[in-house]
């Protein structure tokens, strides 16, 4: 069982009380009726699956309720960070380079 | 052991030397949301202290009011007396009455903590008295005041109550039998 | 008093005799004895028999690594289980227990024909045979195979114990309580940190308890024992025995699980068989200790060969002699002592075979202090007796030439072939493993978690050693959380490390394809099913245990491992990293079920969600059918009435006069806010600009792919304020959808959602006298149909409560909906049913809800629709704002697929005949005649008597349906093909004549 | 190749077992290939043992970063079945059914398979409505599947317990008494054999780090731990990996990867004679032929390629399984383990073409692509020969996210109302 920050809560809790709401930074288009099949495929199905730092939401839905970012090592499971939703996706490179 | 929703009534419902399971008579219970910028003109309009931590209580005479998240606060007063739901507030906000949505028990005794230790996942102690969160409790979203030390109180959804109170009362036997 | 028993030895009560049974025998021991240190005290050592060849086997360690003295214990009625370990099993007066894998008897089991046999049954001897013919293998072979295997029998009555878990937080989780584990605790705790320490056993102690003679700062080691003990306990440490650390999970989470009862006589009230603790702690310290590792020669495995450490630990713990006359065989130091505590009790010690050229020569000096035989560079190259091993053959070793075996006489043969660090749970981390070629052992590297390895677990040898890491790791941890901390030097005398050699197979001078040396005893895996298997080309270490399930009996290999990657690296020609270790894997010894279930079993299971009114369904007879967590009314049946007659019953009392119907299941969201009615148009198909405060509509929902997810009538309140309906399955799904756009797609919007289902009871009247029924307790509301028309809801009083009073029917019906807080549902629904008394009001359910929703064409998500159904298949392409620029699933409306015209769509369906009820999930085709696989245009999704329309009725998705109209299709069932007509799916009162006043 | 017999067996167990022979050769990479399948699970040495004995195409690699059949074939709970709802899936899984019967004595490789059914449990109307349907549109298609009121289940499988009272009660089951069970090790080890004996080349510990392309587009061959290899054409079939591998040839998929996991109890004599499973309560077991309970768990609610998992789906699991099957209360677990499973937007898997030319790829079964190992295999090696879809896995394209025309068993499993 994962431990897990809220960023709104700022207190490490147990992945019990969250659930997993899959991969971050897909952005709906805003006007839905002017993209290509393609694209509305992307939005809908395509994913990473990164093997390794994962951009992913999380909510914390036995707790403040919010939607939120994380960065997750999905070879480890390990959070690297965690953030509120409408911030910048963290640099990556910042992120791991205290790690590796 | 079952619990009805039916048999729940105010009143004891479990003791044991470990711990007591109380259910507490109905009160007047508020969701209020707002955004932050709004925060204070709504506390203002409302007459109440809106706490800017998510966990923070405050209290306005008898009325509490919790912060469970960055929009969100529960407001608990005792009945009739919910002035504060009538006043006009101009700002942008939601206020919608829940007061029959949740059930409400007083878990006390010198094992209160280690009781929710059956459905709690999170650490009961990282919950400071004066506190509360929303949390979760075996399969139900609760929210938790920590009242005192030995003094939480649950509110629960009221069909998730009989399954979640059969739990405690199970719990203050089996403490006390330790 | 056996002759086996030392009197005023060990730690069990002398003076407190304990009787149980084995196989109906009654046995006598001692309290503080497990099952297999009495029978061995009564001269027993053969306790079971071996997996795949039957062989007689006996006891070979003393603790939770026992392969193969498993036994089936039992208290009563619920209380049986197989695969107990004899080892780990403490005694109380009644205890019964059996021995297993036998047939007819213990001493003679007719399986024993395998062993005979034992050429054939190579390592993957199943895989090349039993393939002919064909039909054989399920109907004779398997059976056959699966008759022979197994252990125990399985429970076959239900468990009569309880079971229990919880939570725990710690800052630090020391995992084992032997020497290293206590000091650990000690220095962790002495900075005022939280700290837990767990023992698999029933006391505290580990090695110490096998070891009396050492001083630890000049206390006896059982005086410091029981020091150290109290003072952890002042400290306030949390002791935990009987507690198996069962895994090691994310971020430092430990699953625990505790025996409460099994060791007791009377089980305590109120106290649960086992309980199991999820541990959060902020450093873990694991202090297992080390496993022994037994020699492979042929012959190792009879009854009364035994690990030279699991007889020390007979001998000083439960004061226990494993026989009168003992030979040892081993390859390190440590067994020595064993032989020279059994030779001070009393055993005559027949030979000690060293397989080492040099031996410490204080050991020599004490061998021939007691007049022990000491055999350097020998080997043992077999051993014989049936039952019990009568003798051991030992052979001089040469230059690598194996000489001429001279037998011992022998009732108990010990064995040491070195020392291997417990890193199971180390394991379970993913931590990686470094192979240390001095201690020809693997030994932990990199940690993946906040974790300590301290004493033998890093290959530090001996009480001195483990004492000394143990306060070091402790104060470790506690550094790492943030304490200053410091670990104390304690002194301990006679302490006996030791050094060793390790092997492969013992040299031998029989041909090493007839040995039956074993590496895995309850698999009976031999040394050469191993070489084989690298033989047969199986070069990764998995393949070798997969191969020959090495390594995969109940013990998890902790016996196995080390032996079956020296002998398959061996057999590869490689080094043993590079052949690597098999990943060990939760529980770090097998663990009940119960133990997992918990508190979930029966009652407790899951939840079971009721509505404020359903006591009183209850009480008055209903049938309940579960739908997602809550159970609902399914129907009222009178007495003599099955399913089809209440419903048929129930819908005709609601067409006729009054139905009264259970609706607080309904999900119900409030939607408030300024932006109200923008998140609802982007949410919902519908436009709900218009929609005037005090009207209500029917809201259709789909996901981003434009299906259906979920709809519900919707009500206006205020201009801010929405009250939305869901289906009762879908309302957390839909209020998680809700939040999910507004927060991270809409967070524009200065609107918010709470969930209301339970704040409501929900009482729907339907039936033409609704109306009449009401109007005396709405407190002078105008119900008329200008103030109060179809599709409509206020906020009123009702019977003095407060109230959302809808006008909205799902029947057909005039209906209404009255919601009222929840805690007076109960009241107003009696209050309804005993005004009601003159419109023979009639309480229905799910069901015939069913039946006059289908009669009136509305379908039910979930049921008429499955996931792949947009609005235009289900007939509501009239619920689409096509005006609106987007709304969630308007983009994959239009992607190729959804609009294809021969998709399938919703329709009525009456069969010819005018009689035959369809099945539900029935299958259409269009041309009944063609042969298998046939190709199928639709499905009946509901069907129903239908009282109304006089006839069935059926609702089907049929691939372009809505433009067949009138066309006969067929539904072929098993006995007969069945013939319909589509038709439109509204059966009745199609102009809604019935909705009006 | 030593071939495998009764006999082989007794002359080998006179001869102290010393004729046996390696059954498949460790290989080392020729420098080109016809064809490279990229990972060694029954599907990929499945693919290349069709590729050789149907079409001929012997120069073949199967390309494995670890050991073979160490992946999902090794780490599933063998459940084996074909009453699949929708035409295509059903047809597919028939296929595979129907050679599943025969791999024994194709293979000259005992792998168990046991046809002892496996039986559904429908524990609500929905399910039984669900259930239901399955039956009829089997029954057309000409799948077996047959429905089974609760005492009728009980019947076919002793230790359910159908007790009205039950959280979950039995409202009846469907079974299909041709599906079953196998040994999971040897299907691997059994197509390895028997392709290399074919000649083809079973390359382990050895990594595709990436998919080469050229400049028309068109596969070139991989890169690996131990060089480039050419081919022109590449198979992915790397269960768990799929995303990252394709990702190397510049191909996104709709995959997510998610852990699975599963245990097994003790082993006990015989005393669970089928498979059940149990969609609501999330639990599947059956017995195995050593005697453990092989008991299969739904995935955890993240992605990870950790092959973990947490603590708190395996204690739902197990309790659901002794809530189905109470005596079971007191049995143990011996141990669990943990897979990794490449999940798609409908439940169904992608088989076939790419957009990339000489691509193709067998992915996205979820937690169910052991059953289909011999169907899946055999259509893709058609396949991969022709450079065309096979008539029974044209459906299964990648185009289908993009039209709309999934095939979706989990939305047709759909609970609302």
């Amino acid at each position: 069982m994962l431990l897990i920050r809220c960023p709104y809560c700022d207190e490490t809790l147990p992945e019990l009380e969250f659930a997993y709401a899959g991969e971050a930074h897909i952005a709906r288009a805003l006007d839905p009726s002017s993209v290509t099949d393609e694209d509305w495929r992307d939005f809908l199905f395509i994913r990473s699956n990164a093997k390794g730092p994962h951009y992913e939401r999380w909510r914390h839905v036995h707790g403040c309720g919010r939607f939120f970012n994380a960065v997750r090592d999905t070879v480890t499971d390990r959070f690297l960070t965690t953030y509120k939703a409408g911030e910048a996706k963290p640099d990556l490179e910042t992120l791991t380079g205290d790690a590796r | 052991m079952t619990i009805h929703p039916h048999d729940l009534t105010p009143g004891k419902i479990a003791e044991s030397a470990a711990c007591k399971v109380h259910m507490l008579d109905p009160v007047a219970r508020f969701s209020l949301r707002a955004h932050e910028p709004e925060r204070k003109a709504v506390a203002d309009a409302l007459e109440l202290d809106l706490p800017w931590y998510v966990g923070d209580v405050a209290k306005t005479g008898e009325t509490e009011v919790l912060n469970l998240g960055p929009d969100e606060w529960l407001i608990v007063a005792p009945e009739g007396q919910t002035d504060f739901a009538s006043r006009t507030v101009d700002a942008p906000h939601a206020l919608t009455d829940i007061s029959d949505r949740e059930l409400t028990f007083r878990i006390t005794g010198p094992r209160a903590s280690d009781l929710l230790t059956l459905g709690c996942p999170r650490d009961p102690d990282s919950i400071k008295p004066g506190q509360g969160r929303r949390t979760l409790f075996d399969s139900a979203t609760v929210v938790l005041w920590r009242d005192g030390e030995n003094d939480f109180r649950m509110d629960i959804w009221r069909s998730f109550a009989p399954h979640a109170v059969s739990l405690l009362a199970l719990g203050c036997a089996e403490l006390a039998a330790e | 008093m056996s002759k086996f028993r030392v009197a005023g030895r060990g730690r069990v009560r002398h003076d407190a005799p304990v009787s149980f049974t084995f196989d109906g025998r009654t046995i006598e021991g001692r309290q503080g004895d497990t099952v297999a240190s009495a029978l061995l005290a009564n001269g027993t050592h053969l306790m079971g028999r071996s997996f795949k060849y039957h062989r007689p086997r006996g006891p070979v360690a003393a603790g939770s690594e026992e392969p193969n003295a498993l036994i089936g214990t039992r208290r009563g009625k619920g209380q049986y289980e197989p695969n107990t370990r004899a080892t780990m099993q403490e005694i109380w007066p009644g205890l019964t227990t059996t021995s297993q894998n036998k047939y007819p008897h213990l001493k003679f089991d007719l399986g024993a024909v395998n062993d005979r046999a034992y050429m054939l049954f190579s390592a993957g001897f199943y895989y090349k045979t039993f393939m002919w013919p064909a039909s054989f293998w399920d109907k004779v072979y398997e059976p056959f195979i699966r008759a022979a295997a197994g252990l125990g029998v399985s429970p076959t009555e239900e468990d009569v114990d309880t079971y229990a878990s919880r939570y725990l937080h710690t800052d630090v989780l020391v995992v084992g309580a032997g020497p290293a584990g206590l000091e650990a605790a000690r220095a962790a705790a002495s900075t005022g940190l939280r700290v837990t320490l767990v023992d698999e056993h029933a006391e505290m102690g580990g090695a110490l308890l096998s070891e009396p003679h050492v001083q630890i700062d000049r206390l006896p080691a059982w005086d410091w024992l029981a020091e150290q003990i109290a003072e952890l306990q002042d400290m306030g440490v949390k002791l935990m025995t009987r507690t198996t650390a069962i895994g090691y999970y994310h971020q430092n989470m430990v699953g625990l699980c505790q025996k409460l009862t099994d060791h007791l006589e009377t089980q305590p009230h109120d106290t649960p068989r086992e309980r199991l603790w999820r541990v959060r702690a902020g450093q873990v310290i694991l202090a297992q200790g080390a496993l022994e590792k037994p020699l492979v020669f042929d012959g190792n495995d009879r009854p009364g060969v035994m690990l030279a450490g699991a007889a020390q630990t007979y001998l000083n713990r439960f004061g226990v002699r494993v026989g009168d006359e003992i030979a040892v065989v081993t390859s390190h130091d440590s067994a020595y002592h064993a032989a020279f505590d059994l030779a001070d009790c009393g055993s005559r010690i027949a030979v000690i075979v060293d397989t080492r050229a040099l031996v410490d020569d204080a050991l020599v000096a004490e061998c021939a202090r007691r007049g022990i035989p000491l055999k350097r560079s020998h080997t043992v190259t077999g051993t014989a007796g049936r039952l019990r091993v009568k003798s051991v053959t030992v052979n001089a070793v040469e230059g690598g030439h194996v000489g001429k075996g001279r037998a011992y006489k022998c009732d108990a043969l010990l064995m040491c072939g070195g020392w291997t660090p417990s890193l199971h749970l180390f394991s379970h981390t993913k931590g990686s493993l470094k192979w240390d070629a001095d201690a020809q052992t693997f030994l932990p590297d990199r940690m993946t978690e906040a974790c300590q390895i301290a004493g033998a677990g890093r290959g530090l040898w001996g009480i001195s050693a483990a004492l000394q890491d143990g306060a070091t790791m402790g104060a470790e941890a506690a550094r790492a959380l943030g304490r200053d901390a410091a670990a104390r030097a304690l002194h301990a005398a006679h302490d006996r490390p030791g050094t060793g050699a390790s092997h492969t197979e013992l040299p031998t001078d029989q041909p090493a394809s007839r040995a039956k040396a074993f590496v895995d005893f309850q698999n009976d895996v031999t040394a050469k099913d191993l070489r084989l298997a690298v033989k047969e080309g199986m070069r990764s270490i998995e393949h070798v245990k997969r191969y020959t399930t090495n390594g995969m009996a109940t013990d998890q290999g902790k016996m196995s491992n080390i032996n079956g990657l020296n002998i398959a690296a061996d057999a590869l020609g490689k080094p043993a990293p590079q052949v690597g270790l098999t990943t060990f894997r939760p529980p770090y010894t097998p663990t009940s079920f119960g133990a997992f279930a918990g508190y979930h079993r029966g009652d407790h299971f899951e939840l079971t969600r009721r509505t404020p009114i359903d006591g009183w369904a209850e009480d008055n007879g209903a049938v309940f059918e579960p739908v997602s967590l809550w159970r609902r009314a399914r129907y009222f049946p009178r007495p003599g009435e099955d399913m089809d007659a209440a419903v048929s019953r129930e819908c005709r009392a609601t067409r006729a006069s009054l139905g009264i119907f259970d609706a607080s299941t309904l999900g119900k969201i409030e939607v408030v806010g300024p932006d109200a009615a923008a998140f609802m148009n982007r949410m919902y198909t519908n436009p709900w600009d218009k929609l005037a405060p005090g009207r209500a509509r029917y809201g259709l929902l789909l996901g981003d792919d434009g299906y259906i997810r979920d709809d519900g009538v919707i009500g206006r309140l205020a201009d801010d304020r929405f009250h939305v309906t869901t289906t009762t399955g879908g309302a957390a799904r839909v209020l998680n959808m809700m939040e999910d756009y507004l927060q991270t797609e809409w967070s524009d919007l200065k609107v918010w959602l709470t969930s209301t289902t339970e704040n409501w009871a929900v009482i729907a009247l339907n039936g033409p006298n609704a109306r009449k029924l009401i109007a005396p307790f709405v407190d002078g509301l105008d119900l008329g149909d200008d103030a109060l028309p179809h599709m409509s809801v206020t906020e009123c009083t009702f019977m003095g409560h407060p109230c959302r009073l809808f006008r909205i029917s799902f029947t057909g019906e005039l209906g209404f909906e009255i919601n009222v807080p929840a805690r007076h549902g109960r009241a107003v629904w009696d209050k309804l049913i005993e005004a009601a008394a003159e419109y023979d009001i009639t309480p229905y359910g799910t069901e015939t809800m069913h039946v006059l929703r289908a009669e009136k064409g509305f379908i039910i998500v979930g049921q008429d629709t499955d996931g792949t159904v947009t609005p235009d298949d289900a007939g509501l392409g009239w619920a689409l704002g096509r005006k609106k620029a987007d709304f969630v699933g308007k983009r994959a409306l239009m992607r190729p697929d959804l609009v294809l015209a021969n998709r399938k769509q919703l329709v009525g369906l009456l069969t010819d005949d005018g009689e035959t009820k369809l099945e539900e999930g029935a299958q259409i085709v269009l041309d009944p005649d063609q042969p298998k696989p046939m190709v199928i245009v639709g499905h009946v999704t509901s069907s129903y008597n239908s009282d109304a329309a006089g006839r069935p009725i059926a609702l089907a998705l049929i691939e372009g349906g809505q433009g067949k109209m009138g066309e006969t299709v067929h539904i072929p069932m098993p006995d007969r093909t069945i013939a319909a007509k589509i038709t439109s799916p509204q059966f009745y009162d199609p102009n809604n004549d019935r909705l009006k006043l | 190749m030593t071939h495998f017999s009764a006999l082989s067996l007794l002359k080998n167990a006179i001869s102290g077992n010393k004729d046996w022979t390696e059954q498949w050769p460790d290989a080392q990479p020729k420098t080109e290939y016809d064809v490279i399948i990229v990972g060694a699970g029954g599907h990929g040495l499945g693919c290349a043992y069709y590729l050789a004995k149907e079409h001929g195409i012997t120069n073949v690699a199967v390309i494995e970063k670890g050991w073979l059949g160490g992946g999902n074939t090794g780490r599933n709970t063998t459940i084996i079945r074909s009453n699949y709802l929708y035409d295509e899936s059903a047809r597919l899984y028939d296929h595979a059914l129907d050679l599943w019967e025969g791999l024994s004595q194709e293979l000259n490789y005992n792998v168990m398979f046991s046809r002892r059914g496996v039986m559904m449990l429908a524990h609500n109307v929905h399910d039984v409505q669900s259930f239901q349907r399955h039956v009829h549109a089997n029954r057309l298609n000409g799948v077996d599947n047959t429905w089974l009121t609760a005492q009728q289940a009980k019947e076919f499988c002793p230790p359910l317990n159908i007790s009205p009272n039950a959280r979950y009660p039995v409202m009846g089951a469907a079974l299909q008494r041709r599906a079953g069970t196998a040994r999971h090790d040897a299907v691997a080890w059994g197509y390895a054999r028997a392709a290399a004996a074919r000649g083809v080349d079973i390359i382990q510990n050895c990594p595709v780090t990436a998919i080469r392309r050229g400049p028309t587009g068109a596969v070139e061959g991989v890169e690996t731990g131990k060089g480039f290899i050419k081919a022109r054409k590449v198979a992915v079939s790397a269960a768990g990996h799929t995303s990252v591998v394709m990702d190397s040839a510049g191909v996104r998929m709709p995959l997510e990867s998610y852990p699975l996991q599963a245990l097994v109890s003790e082993p006990v004599k015989p005393i669970f004679p089928c498979v059940v499973m149990s969609n609501s309560v999330h639990a599947y077991i059956s017995q195995s032929d050593k005697g453990e309970l092989v008991i299969g768990s739904g995935t955890d609610q993240y992605t990870s390629y950790s092959q973990r998992g947490g603590l708190p789906l395996i204690e739902h699991t197990v309790a659901a399984i002794c809530e189905v099957f109470p005596i079971f209360n007191r049995m143990r677990m011996l141990r669990k383990w943990g897979g990794i499973v490449d999940v798609t937007p409908d439940r169904s898997a992608i088989l076939g073409k790419t957009p990339v030319q000489g691509l193709y790829v067998n992915c996205g079964w979820g937690t169910g692509g052991f059953k289909a190992t011999p169907g899946a295999a055999h259509t893709l090696a058609w396949t991969v020969a022709k450079d065309e879809p096979h008539k029974i896995n044209a459906p299964f394209t990648l185009e289908r996210f993009t039209t709309g025309r999934l095939i979706d068993e989990a939305a047709a499993a759909a609970v609302a109302h």
